[in-house]
């Protein structure tokens, strides 16, 4: 079934790149893909099983067996929810690019390719599979952005791919410095087998190993100092890549320190975690100081995500000491926080996309009483603002303190100055709302139409999963629960 | 006389190697390379007549000595048949290049660069 | 008792009628748009039966002891358990049918103030669904909130409160005033917010201690029965982030700076939420957890002494004001100063009670300056007088709560008034005597600013209402409409008489010294188990003196002019400045630290930072890139000998290093 | 024998000056024609030093192949070329090739001196006796048993080198098309 | 001993090959084929069919039998020089296939182009099976000397002849050093034998063995010859520092030339180097290891920072190919630890390699016909106009940064898996980022391509009269590109080649 899902965009992909269709023809296919898609997930998310954990749906085989190389799919808790929402943003996505008028048919590949190739991330639990995902999405991300972005969009699609590149070659090394750590006999670059390895002694120190995945990872977040990607490649991005961009690919980032730093080194993250802590509060408070300054809309929502990426930090960092006791929470309101964030940031870029389809500009100044003329988008615009701050009954709010209650009882200090990241957040989103939405509505925005029956899809796709998860988040937390219980384990819970 | 020649080799090999790099006219690079093959061919004819064939050193092959002591010969008998086509080659090159340009020095040939 | 699942529904039912509002009336035919209001009102009517049902179930009874359900739970045994649940108990149920009575009555005048908003040119109704959506969620976020079972769960409806808040004060999002009044409620409130945040993450902390006990660290009956065995020094941090929170809700010092300004909104919904309803909800919070704050005598005095010293710093600036709405909005910072003083003095029967009682006298006097304001159309005191001349109704209702506010025997304020002074007489605390006399000060501006407000509004000559007043000092909504001579229609009168009614009676009847008729005897505060408050003549005496003395030199300034504080000079016009600049605590706010320690400052730095230092390390490391590679080129001469050079170079230092290395 | 190595030592280094000398006018002489006729003296002073080793074979070799045809293809193309009194001047590498060389021959001179060569005895021993005696013969025969196959493919080369070099030299013979 | 019957056996691919080439040049001289140049195309690639079934015959015969040796021990036929044979038979063939149409510039005598291309094919494939010294040097020089004929082919370009000069003389230059280094050997060891059957004599490795000196290396001479061995190599294998030449006669010698030199060329020169340096210099290998490895993080790093700067298409593949020889030399490195891992990783990676390059030059010579420029802007909107020469040199410039699922992925994996197993986990880090380097000049050419548009004038006016692409080359692009993508999938079958020849290297 995983091999279905991660394939079936890809085949998508193929399938809309070869039929020569018009325009509109093409847009219909891509949305078929990626509505099955979405439907195989559901599927997929309705059939997994949490109260019996583990991995599921696992497939495999052989693949280059003289590398140790396998073909290994599965999905446990932490995998199946981010599955989803990958299959939600993808259905955003497509539906949102519906005016992309340019080389429309390579367009929708791209995107199709880009989301099953985060598909395979999330599904991989063979590292190598794992890495040649994590790499096959940057190629889509760098046309997307470099053909049918704005700006600078040349600057930003290299500057994504370089920093991405870089990161991932630490990786690389660091899987390979994993595998050759044991015995001959004993190697393997299978996930589910490694998290049960005794990590202590590697070829190398494993502090580096640790660091190798930590930087990858950091960079994909983005953990500061190294996120000066994430602005430029949002800004200059089309709508939908920013989306998938912001909805998924930082996640992978997250779900990569849940899954290989947290799962398989718990004692170097027990050891990393004041570190983390502190990298935490800097990426909720700097990223908030800079949102604040932010006049660009997109730059604006961009930094937001570098902010409430700190929280994802700050709930792993629970691991160092107290997370055993707390059977951690803090790792569940990390992964939850993957989650609600993807959905939320998601709606964010789909409204400011929306907003720069019509107004031409994501110069906050130049707007102003938006709100007036599509109180649709501007609704759009409030509830993911607002889900974005936090507020109770979005699926924000529920992520946000769960990081908060499991990291408080350890860094105290540290989770008090990022919660104050949300008093900041609910100053750059209402500010924003306030100069961008409201104030007397403008003579030029005059003839601007609200969302059409299509944007309004591509917003409710995200809102419903907003507001279902922030009501009543059991049934995703119950998933990550089984998914986050063995790390927890491993952290001597 | 080993090292004698070996140094005889090492000044000659340096001389042409001065040679390669300093001068303009290609035909004297095409020399000066001359003389570095022969200085490899003066280490080869030395080691050929004073160092111990390894056949001696390994009881089981010593009649086998004499194809060793002479591979350095034969070697150098190679470098000289092939610094023949070499020269051929570069010659044929040089009169190419006469015949398209007014000149032959190696300064002027930096069309390809950076 | 009331069953479960009828308690859910007084949450349910207005949150039914707002969602029928926001998602059913108003996207479809515009034709069903004005049946919006009579949904809102319903619910919220519905609510408000109800939780007069559960009052009376409450009656003689504790806590209904309704099971809390799971909600979610993440790490097993003693990781995090979310449960939700209601907790019905004689302190919620009163409080519900306070929320629910003054939203249902605001609502029926909504019929009537909200009226124009459908008559207004462009989009006709547009606005209509929507307050009324908005009116009834924000009703049903307020009845979460008392009914929360888990502090948790109170504190997701306390946000929502918030964000009900935000949306109606911003109602008018094209006006920018309206705007930025909405979003400085918002993050003011959530600054208080973040403390009640810490103080949760504080008592989760301590999650061992109740964990030893088999408690939910989040419940509230959990709390209050831990509390006694935290001790006093996690009883202070917890208590003081939870008052944080309150604080901030409750517009007290110093996060009091947002109230004024939310007067932006629609005028009723001044009267619920920014009078009557939200801002008590801090109040409630530390009646709720007055278990907790019983602990620690630290945060008894901070209470305390932030109360006192709001009533005095708010009434001080109502002094001053002359937009009607903001004389009513300090007035009502002041009066919560009042209950929090009644909490810090270890009253919270009293605190209750005098929360219940402004509740109908405050929202009173709003719906009166609202009902004003349909009149006249401005809310500046200096452009008003004698509007009693064609609106007696509503004279006489803001006279009610004038007197009701100013503590006039025998109306509502006077009694539960009393009990606070009686309180803080009797405390024992260190705060106690302090805080006494802070009260009793406030109590005389209280009463100044209150007939300086009659005074200005309804008597003397009419000083032109809105046609007099500058075209540009007009709300730009309204710089076209003029001034109507007559009383507002009878949906709107009637909701003041109503109120009136319990601005008079609500005080003396419902916690009366003596039983009356089928009202027992102190039933208020036996009610919420509560000893029943000495009553002592003396402070009775002190305060209606008091309250008598500023209302005299009201009539003496506003009434007779016989009076004229500009005879004092500099001071006077000094100190005039200071209030009318609301002690530049707004301007230290929002122009200093805002605007240019942080704005200017901190967010500008690290945008700088950002900019030039981390992404131009990044920029700096690709241009080293490109240029070391151009630079590397450079050898590339084309050359020969050259590359001859360095193949010799590099021969020659490999060998060299060799053998060097030996 | 005393004499017999004190002549020895003359003619040794008679023929290493000699060589070296030439070889140092080779590239130091501006004349290209010069040189080219110093290359030549350097050439037949190695091929006595090749005498000198018991390699008569290859000094035979390197007179007829170097010292005959090398040098008259040298010749012939100094006479192609202009200039040839000035011909070979320096070029800008000159003193980076001069410290270069030095650098090269003074790592290379401490490596043959420190090295421990295995060096064979002065009476040679029972297997070697006749080789240095009979060379020319033993060689040849090498040549066509154990290293035949270097001999063929250096046959195959010199028929390569050939085609190369007739396919640079000679003119079209159709039309030039486009050479971009 | 004489030559007997099994000696020519086991030359036969090399002998046919030659045969072939000296075939298809008297070939030409018939009036058919000189008629039809297309006739002596089609015989040089299907001629190639001989020394490729001598080949799989000798596979057979070797996977039966063990290295077989001939010629009395100058030749050694395994698996490994047969693996390297192929490779080499793949490369020359294909980049006939593709440069047919290029070829026909050079009338008449673009079967001289094809014959000396199979010369210096069947001296790449007698160096992959040299047993001694001076077969190898006599290999290396038949491999060499006709690529300087072909580099000056296009003599009426003054760039050609140009490269052409270079190439001989920083080639002769490098023999020399080469040469040198293979006197001190023979000095120090008193052999020219690289490796020898069971009780073919001693070898150098056994000779050095029993002596031992102080010095890195095990002795002055030793390391002297090593050095040298390196410069000299080095030329071949275009490693920094000397690798200088790379980039000028990629870009001035007729395209073809340009990608027989980084694929065919260059994978015999990692054989003779892997056979040379792990047999004769075994004993020092830890020495020669750390050279080597000092040198691929140079080399990588310098080749990847100069293409940077390039707007040649051709010249940027110079560099590219000097930053692949980086890559490859970490598995050099690797392979001085030992185990099998090391020498398979840069055979594989020298079929990936070759896979890529041939298609990335194959295209860029297509392109450059039809657009009428090599530099990158030229390109611009290519990917438009020329969509299917477009795609692969697309695909195979991803295949070069190393993105999976392509071959230069995979070809990745293994060599800095074998980095890592050796211990060099920094090689490993250091080879990651500079893909990652590279990434900004492969995606660059691929986004000028692709998402620039055309300019609006053609740059020049016979572009649009450029002759259509033959589908030969149609052909050679298709099976390369595919090539890359299929052993991004399954690399399976090449890497089992691979790790059977690196073990018969070791034995």
């Amino acid at each position: 079934m995983l091999t279905a899902i991660a394939f079936t965009p890809i085949i998508g992909a193929a399938l809309v790149f070869a039929v020569r269709a018009p325009a509109r023809t093409t847009r219909l296919i891509a949305l078929a893909v990626v509505v099955a898609e979405l439907a195989l997930t559901i599927w997929m998310y309705a059939v997994f099983s949490a109260p019996q954990g583990g991995y599921q749906f696992v497939q495999r085989a052989d693949w280059v067996p003289a590398a140790g190389v396998q073909y290994l799919v599965g999905v446990d808790g932490l995998s199946a929810p981010l599955i989803l929402l990958n299959g939600i943003l993808g259905v955003a996505a497509v539906l949102v690019s519906w005016r992309v008028e340019l080389r429309v048919r390579e367009y929708f590949a791209w995107l199709l390719l880009l989301q099953g190739a985060v598909m395979g991330v999330f599904a991989s639990l063979d590292l190598i599979l794992f890495f040649i995902f994590w790499e096959l999405e940057l190629i889509p991300m760098f046309f997307l952005i470099s053909v049918w972005g704005t700006g600078r969009r040349d600057y930003s699609a290299m500057k994504f791919l370089l920093f991405t590149f870089i990161g991932s070659a630490f990786m690389f090394a660091a899987i390979l410095a994993l595998y050759f750590s044991f015995p001959a006999g004993e190697r393997t670059f299978d996930m589910t087998a490694l998290i049960w390895k005794d990590m202590s002694s590697l070829i190398v120190p494993t502090s580096l190993v640790f660091g190798g995945f930590l930087i990858a990872f950091a960079v994909k977040l983005p953990i500061a100092p190294l996120h000066t990607w994430l602005p430029d490649a949002h800004t200059d991005a089309p709508t939908a890549v920013s989306v998938m961009l912001a909805g998924v690919l930082l996640k992978m980032g997250g779900y990569g320190l849940l899954r290989i730093n947290a799962g398989m080194f718990p004692d170097q993250l027990a050891a990393a975690a004041p570190l983390l802590a502190a990298l935490a509060v800097v990426n909720v408070l700097y990223g908030a100081f800079i949102v604040l300054r932010q006049t660009d809309l997109k730059r604006l929502v961009a930094y937001s995500s570098v902010s409430h990426m700190g929280f994802v930090v700050l709930g792993i960092a629970s691991a160092g000491a107290g997370a055993a006791q707390l059977n951690g929470v803090g790792l569940n309101g990390a992964a939850l926080q993957l989650f609600t964030h993807g959905t939320i940031t998601g709606l964010l870029f789909v409204v400011v996309g929306l907003v720069y389809d019509r107004a031409h500009t994501r110069h906050i100044p130049d707007m102003g009483g938006l709100a007036g003329r599509m109180p649709l988008i501007a609704a759009g615009f409030m509830i993911a603002g607002l889900a974005s701050l936090g507020l109770p009954t979005t699926s924000g709010f529920v992520a946000e303190i769960m990081v908060f209650l499991g990291t408080f009882p350890v860094y105290g200090l540290a989770t008090a100055l990022a919660a104050f990241g949300v008093v900041l957040a609910a100053g750059y989103i209402l500010w924003t709302a306030q100069r961008a939405l409201f104030g007397p509505p403008r003579e030029r925005w005059s003839a601007l139409p609200d969302a059409s029956p299509i944007d309004a899809a591509a917003m409710a796709v995200l809102i419903v999963p907003i507001f279902v998860f922030g009501v009543y988040p059991a049934p995703l937390t119950d998933v990550f629960e089984a998914g986050v219980a063995p790390i927890v384990r491993g952290l001597g819970g | 006389m080993l090292e004698r020649l070996l140094i005889v080799s090492a000044v000659l090999f340096c001389i042409g190697l001065y040679g390669v790099l300093s001068r303009r006219h290609v035909i004297a690079i095409l020399m000066s390379l001359e003389i570095m093959f022969n200085a490899v061919n003066v280490a080869l004819v030395a080691f050929s007549r004073y160092a111990a064939p390894a056949a001696l050193r390994f009881p089981g092959a010593a009649e086998d000595a004499e194809r060793f002591a002479l591979a350095g010969q034969t070697l150098a008998l190679f470098v000289i048949v092939v610094a023949a086509a070499e020269v051929a080659l570069g010659l044929a090159l040089v009169i190419a290049i006469a015949r398209r340009r007014d000149s032959i020095n190696i300064s002027d040939l930096n069309l390809l660069r950076r | 008792m009331l069953p479960e699942a009828a308690a859910w529904l007084i949450i349910g039912l207005p949150l039914l009628a707002g969602l029928i509002c926001i998602g059913a009336l108003r996207p479809w035919r515009r034709g069903l748009w004005p049946l919006a209001g009579y949904v809102g009102v319903a619910g919220t009517a519905g609510a408000f039966a109800l939780s007069l049902a559960a009052v009376n179930g409450a009656m003689g009874q504790g806590d209904a002891g309704y099971e809390p359900h799971r909600w979610f739970a993440v790490g097993g045994r003693d990781g995090f358990a979310m449960t939700v649940g209601v907790l019905l108990d004689p302190l919620s149920a009163i409080m519900a049918a306070v929320v629910s009575g003054v939203s249902a009555v605001v609502q029926v005048f909504s019929l009537g103030y909200m009226k124009k908003e459908s008559d207004a040119e462009n989009g006709a109704w547009s606005d209509y669904p929507r307050y009324f959506a908005y009116m009834s969620l924000f009703t049903a976020a307020m009845l979460g909130l008392v009914l929360a079972y888990n502090l948790i769960q109170l504190f997701v409806f306390w946000e929502l409160v918030g964000l009900f808040s935000y949306l109606l004060i911003g109602f008018w999002h094209h006006r920018p005033a309206a705007a930025a009044a909405a979003k400085k409620a918002f993050i003011v409130t959530r600054i208080g917010d973040f403390g009640f945040l810490l103080g949760i993450l504080y008592l989760f902390l301590h999650r061992g201690e109740f964990a030893a006990l088999g408690l939910n660290p989040f419940e509230i009956p959990a709390i209050l029965e831990a509390a006694p065995m935290l001790g006093a020094g996690v009883a202070t941090w917890a208590a003081l982030g939870l008052f944080a929170g309150a604080a901030g809700k409750s517009a007290q010092f110093p996060l009091h700076t947002w109230l004024p300004d939310a007067m932006e909104g629609p005028t009723p919904v001044s009267s619920l939420i920014h009078a009557a309803t939200m801002v008590a909800a801090g109040v409630f919070l530390v009646a709720r957890l007055f278990g907790l704050f019983e602990q620690s005598a630290a945060a008894m005095d901070t209470v305390a002494l932030i109360g006192g010293f709001t009533a005095v710093f708010a009434a001080a600036m109502g002094l001053a004001a002359n937009d009607i709405k903001r004389v009513l909005a300090f007035s009502t910072v002041s009066q919560l100063g009042y209950m929090f003083l009644a909490l810090g003095v270890g009253a919270p029967g009293v605190a209750m009670f005098h929360l219940f009682n402004h509740a109908f006298f405050k929202c009173l006097l709003f719906l009166s300056a609202g009902s004003v304001h349909h009149s006249v159309h401005t809310f500046d005191m200096r452009y008003m007088g004698g509007v009693r001349k064609w609106m007696p109704a509503t004279y006489l209702a803001a006279l009610v709560g004038g007197l009701s506010l100013a503590g006039i025997f025998p109306l509502s304020g006077f009694w539960s008034k009393d009990e606070i002074l009686g309180a803080a007489w009797g405390g024992e605390s260190a705060a106690a005597p302090v805080v006494f006399w802070l009260a009793l000060a406030a109590a005389f501006m209280t009463a100044f600013y209150v007939f300086r407000l009659i005074l200005m509004t309804f008597h003397g000559e009419f000083r032109g209402g809105v046609d007099a007043v500058p075209y540009e000092e007009r709300i730009p909504d309204e710089a076209h409409h003029h001034v109507h001579r007559r009383e507002s229609p009878l949906v709107m009168t009637l909701p003041m008489i109503l109120l009136a009614v319990f601005a008079i009676g609500s005080g003396f009847a419902a916690n009366s010294l003596v039983a009356l008729g089928p009202i027992p005897a102190h039933w208020f505060s036996h009610f919420l188990h509560e000893d029943a408050p000495d009553f002592s003549i003396g402070v009775a005496g002190a305060s209606t003196a008091v309250a008598l003395a500023g209302a005299a030199l009201a009539a003496l300034a506003y009434g007779t002019r016989t009076i004229s504080f500009d005879r004092f000079g500099a001071p006077w016009r000094f100190g005039g400045r200071l209030l009318a600049q609301r002690f530049y605590l707004d301007a230290l706010y929002e122009d200093l630290i805002v605007r240019r320690v942080l704005h200017r400052g901190l967010f500008l730095a690290s945008d700088w930072f950002d900019r030039r230092i981390v992404d131009g390390v990044a920029d700096l490391a690709g241009w080293f890139g490109r240029n070391g590679g151009r630079a590397a080129a450079q050898l590339q001469t084309g050359q020969v000998q050259v590359y001859g050079a360095a193949v010799s170079m590099g021969a020659a230092v490999i060998l060299i290093f060799y053998l060097l290395q030996r | 024998m005393a004499f017999d190595n004190l002549f020895s030592e003359i003619v040794f280094w008679f023929l290493a000056a000699a060589s070296v000398g030439s070889a140092a006018l080779v590239v130091r002489l501006r004349s290209i024609f010069r040189a080219a006729l110093m290359l030549v003296v350097s050439f037949l002073a190695v091929a006595g030093l090749f005498t000198m080793a018991n390699a008569e074979f290859l000094a035979v070799v390197q007179v007829l192949v170097y010292g005959g045809g090398i040098a008259v293809l040298v010749i012939f193309a100094v006479m192609m070329t202009r200039d040839v009194d000035q011909g070979n001047q320096a070029t800008a590498v000159q003193p980076v090739a001069l410290a270069l060389g030095a650098a090269l021959l003074g790592a290379l001179v401490y490596s043959v001196a420190q090295a421990e060569w295995a060096l064979l005895p002065e009476s040679l021993p029972a297997p070697l006796a006749a080789v240095f005696v009979e060379t020319p013969a033993r060689l040849g025969r090498l040549l066509l048993s154990d290293y035949a196959l270097a001999f063929e493919a250096a046959g195959v080369l010199l028929l390569a080198a050939v085609i190369g070099a007739l396919s640079l030299v000679r003119e079209r013979e159709a039309p030039e098309g486009d050479d971009a | 001993m004489g030559i007997t019957g099994r000696d020519i056996f086991l030359i036969a691919p090399e002998l046919a090959l030659a045969a072939l080439a000296a075939a298809v040049v008297l070939l030409d001289l018939a009036p058919a084929f000189r008629r039809n140049e297309r006739l002596g195309q089609a015989a040089a690639i299907g001629g190639l069919i001989v020394p490729v079934a001598f080949g799989a015959a000798l596979w057979v015969d070797v996977h039966a039998n063990g290295a077989q040796y001939g010629f009395n021990g100058a030749l050694v036929v395994d698996k490994f020089a047969l693996y390297v044979k192929f490779l080499v038979a793949a490369a020359a063939g294909l980049t006939l296939l593709a440069s047919g149409g290029y070829a026909r510039r050079f009338r008449p005598y673009q079967a001289e182009f094809a014959g000396l291309l199979l010369f210096s094919a069947s001296g790449l494939m007698l160096l992959a099976a040299a047993a001694d010294l001076i077969t190898i040097y006599v290999a290396l020089e038949l491999a060499t000397l006709p690529v300087v004929a072909m580099a000056a082919f296009a003599k009426t370009r003054a760039e050609s002849l140009e490269a052409g000069v270079k190439y001989l003389l920083l080639s002769a230059a490098s023999s020399a050093f080469l040469l040198y280094g293979f006197a001190f050997l023979y000095g120090a060891s008193g052999t020219m034998q690289v490796v020898a059957p069971e009780g073919g004599g001693p070898t150098i490795a056994q000779a050095l063995a029993q002596s031992g000196g102080g010095a890195p290396f095990g002795g002055f001479a030793v390391m002297a010859a090593a050095i040298l061995a390196v410069a000299g190599f080095g030329f071949k294998l275009s490693i920094v520092p000397f690798h200088m030449w790379t980039p000028d006669v990629y870009e001035g010698a007729p395209t073809p030339v340009g990608a027989f030199l980084a694929t065919a060329s260059k994978a015999a020169a990692f054989a003779v180097v892997l056979r040379v340096f792990m047999e004769a210099f075994g004993g020092a290998s830890a020495d020669w290891g750390g050279l080597f490895a000092a040198l691929a993080a140079v080399t990588m790093t310098l080749g990847n920072l100069v293409a940077i700067a390039q707007r040649n298409v051709k010249r940027l593949l110079g560099y590219s190919a000097v930053a692949h020889a980086g890559y490859l030399l970490i598995g050099v490195a690797a392979a001085s630890q030992g185990g099998a891992l090391g020498a398979s990783s840069v055979l594989f990676y020298l079929g990936a390699y070759a896979a890529m390059t041939l298609a990335a030059f194959f295209a860029a010579m297509t392109l450059a016909e039809r657009v009428g420029g090599e530099r990158i802007e030229d390109l611009a909107g290519a990917g438009r106009r020329f969509p299917f020469p477009a795609l692969v040199l697309a695909v195979a410039l991803i295949g070069l940064t190393g993105i999976p699922p392509t071959a230069g992925f995979m070809g990745k994996l293994f060599l800095f898996n074998a980095a890592v197993n050796a211990g060099l986990v920094w090689l490993a880090v250091v080879g990651a980022v500079n893909s990652a380097v590279s990434a900004y000049y492969y995606v660059g050419v691929i986004r000028t391509m692709h998402l620039r548009d055309a300019p609006d004038v053609p740059p020049s006016p016979d572009a649009d009269a450029a002759p259509r692409t033959p589908l030969a080359a149609k052909t050679a692009l298709g099976v390369t590109a595919l090539a890359v993508v299929a052993l991004g999938f399954w690399p399976g079958g090449l890497l089992a080649a691979a790790r059977a020849a690196a073990e018969s290297l070791l034995r």
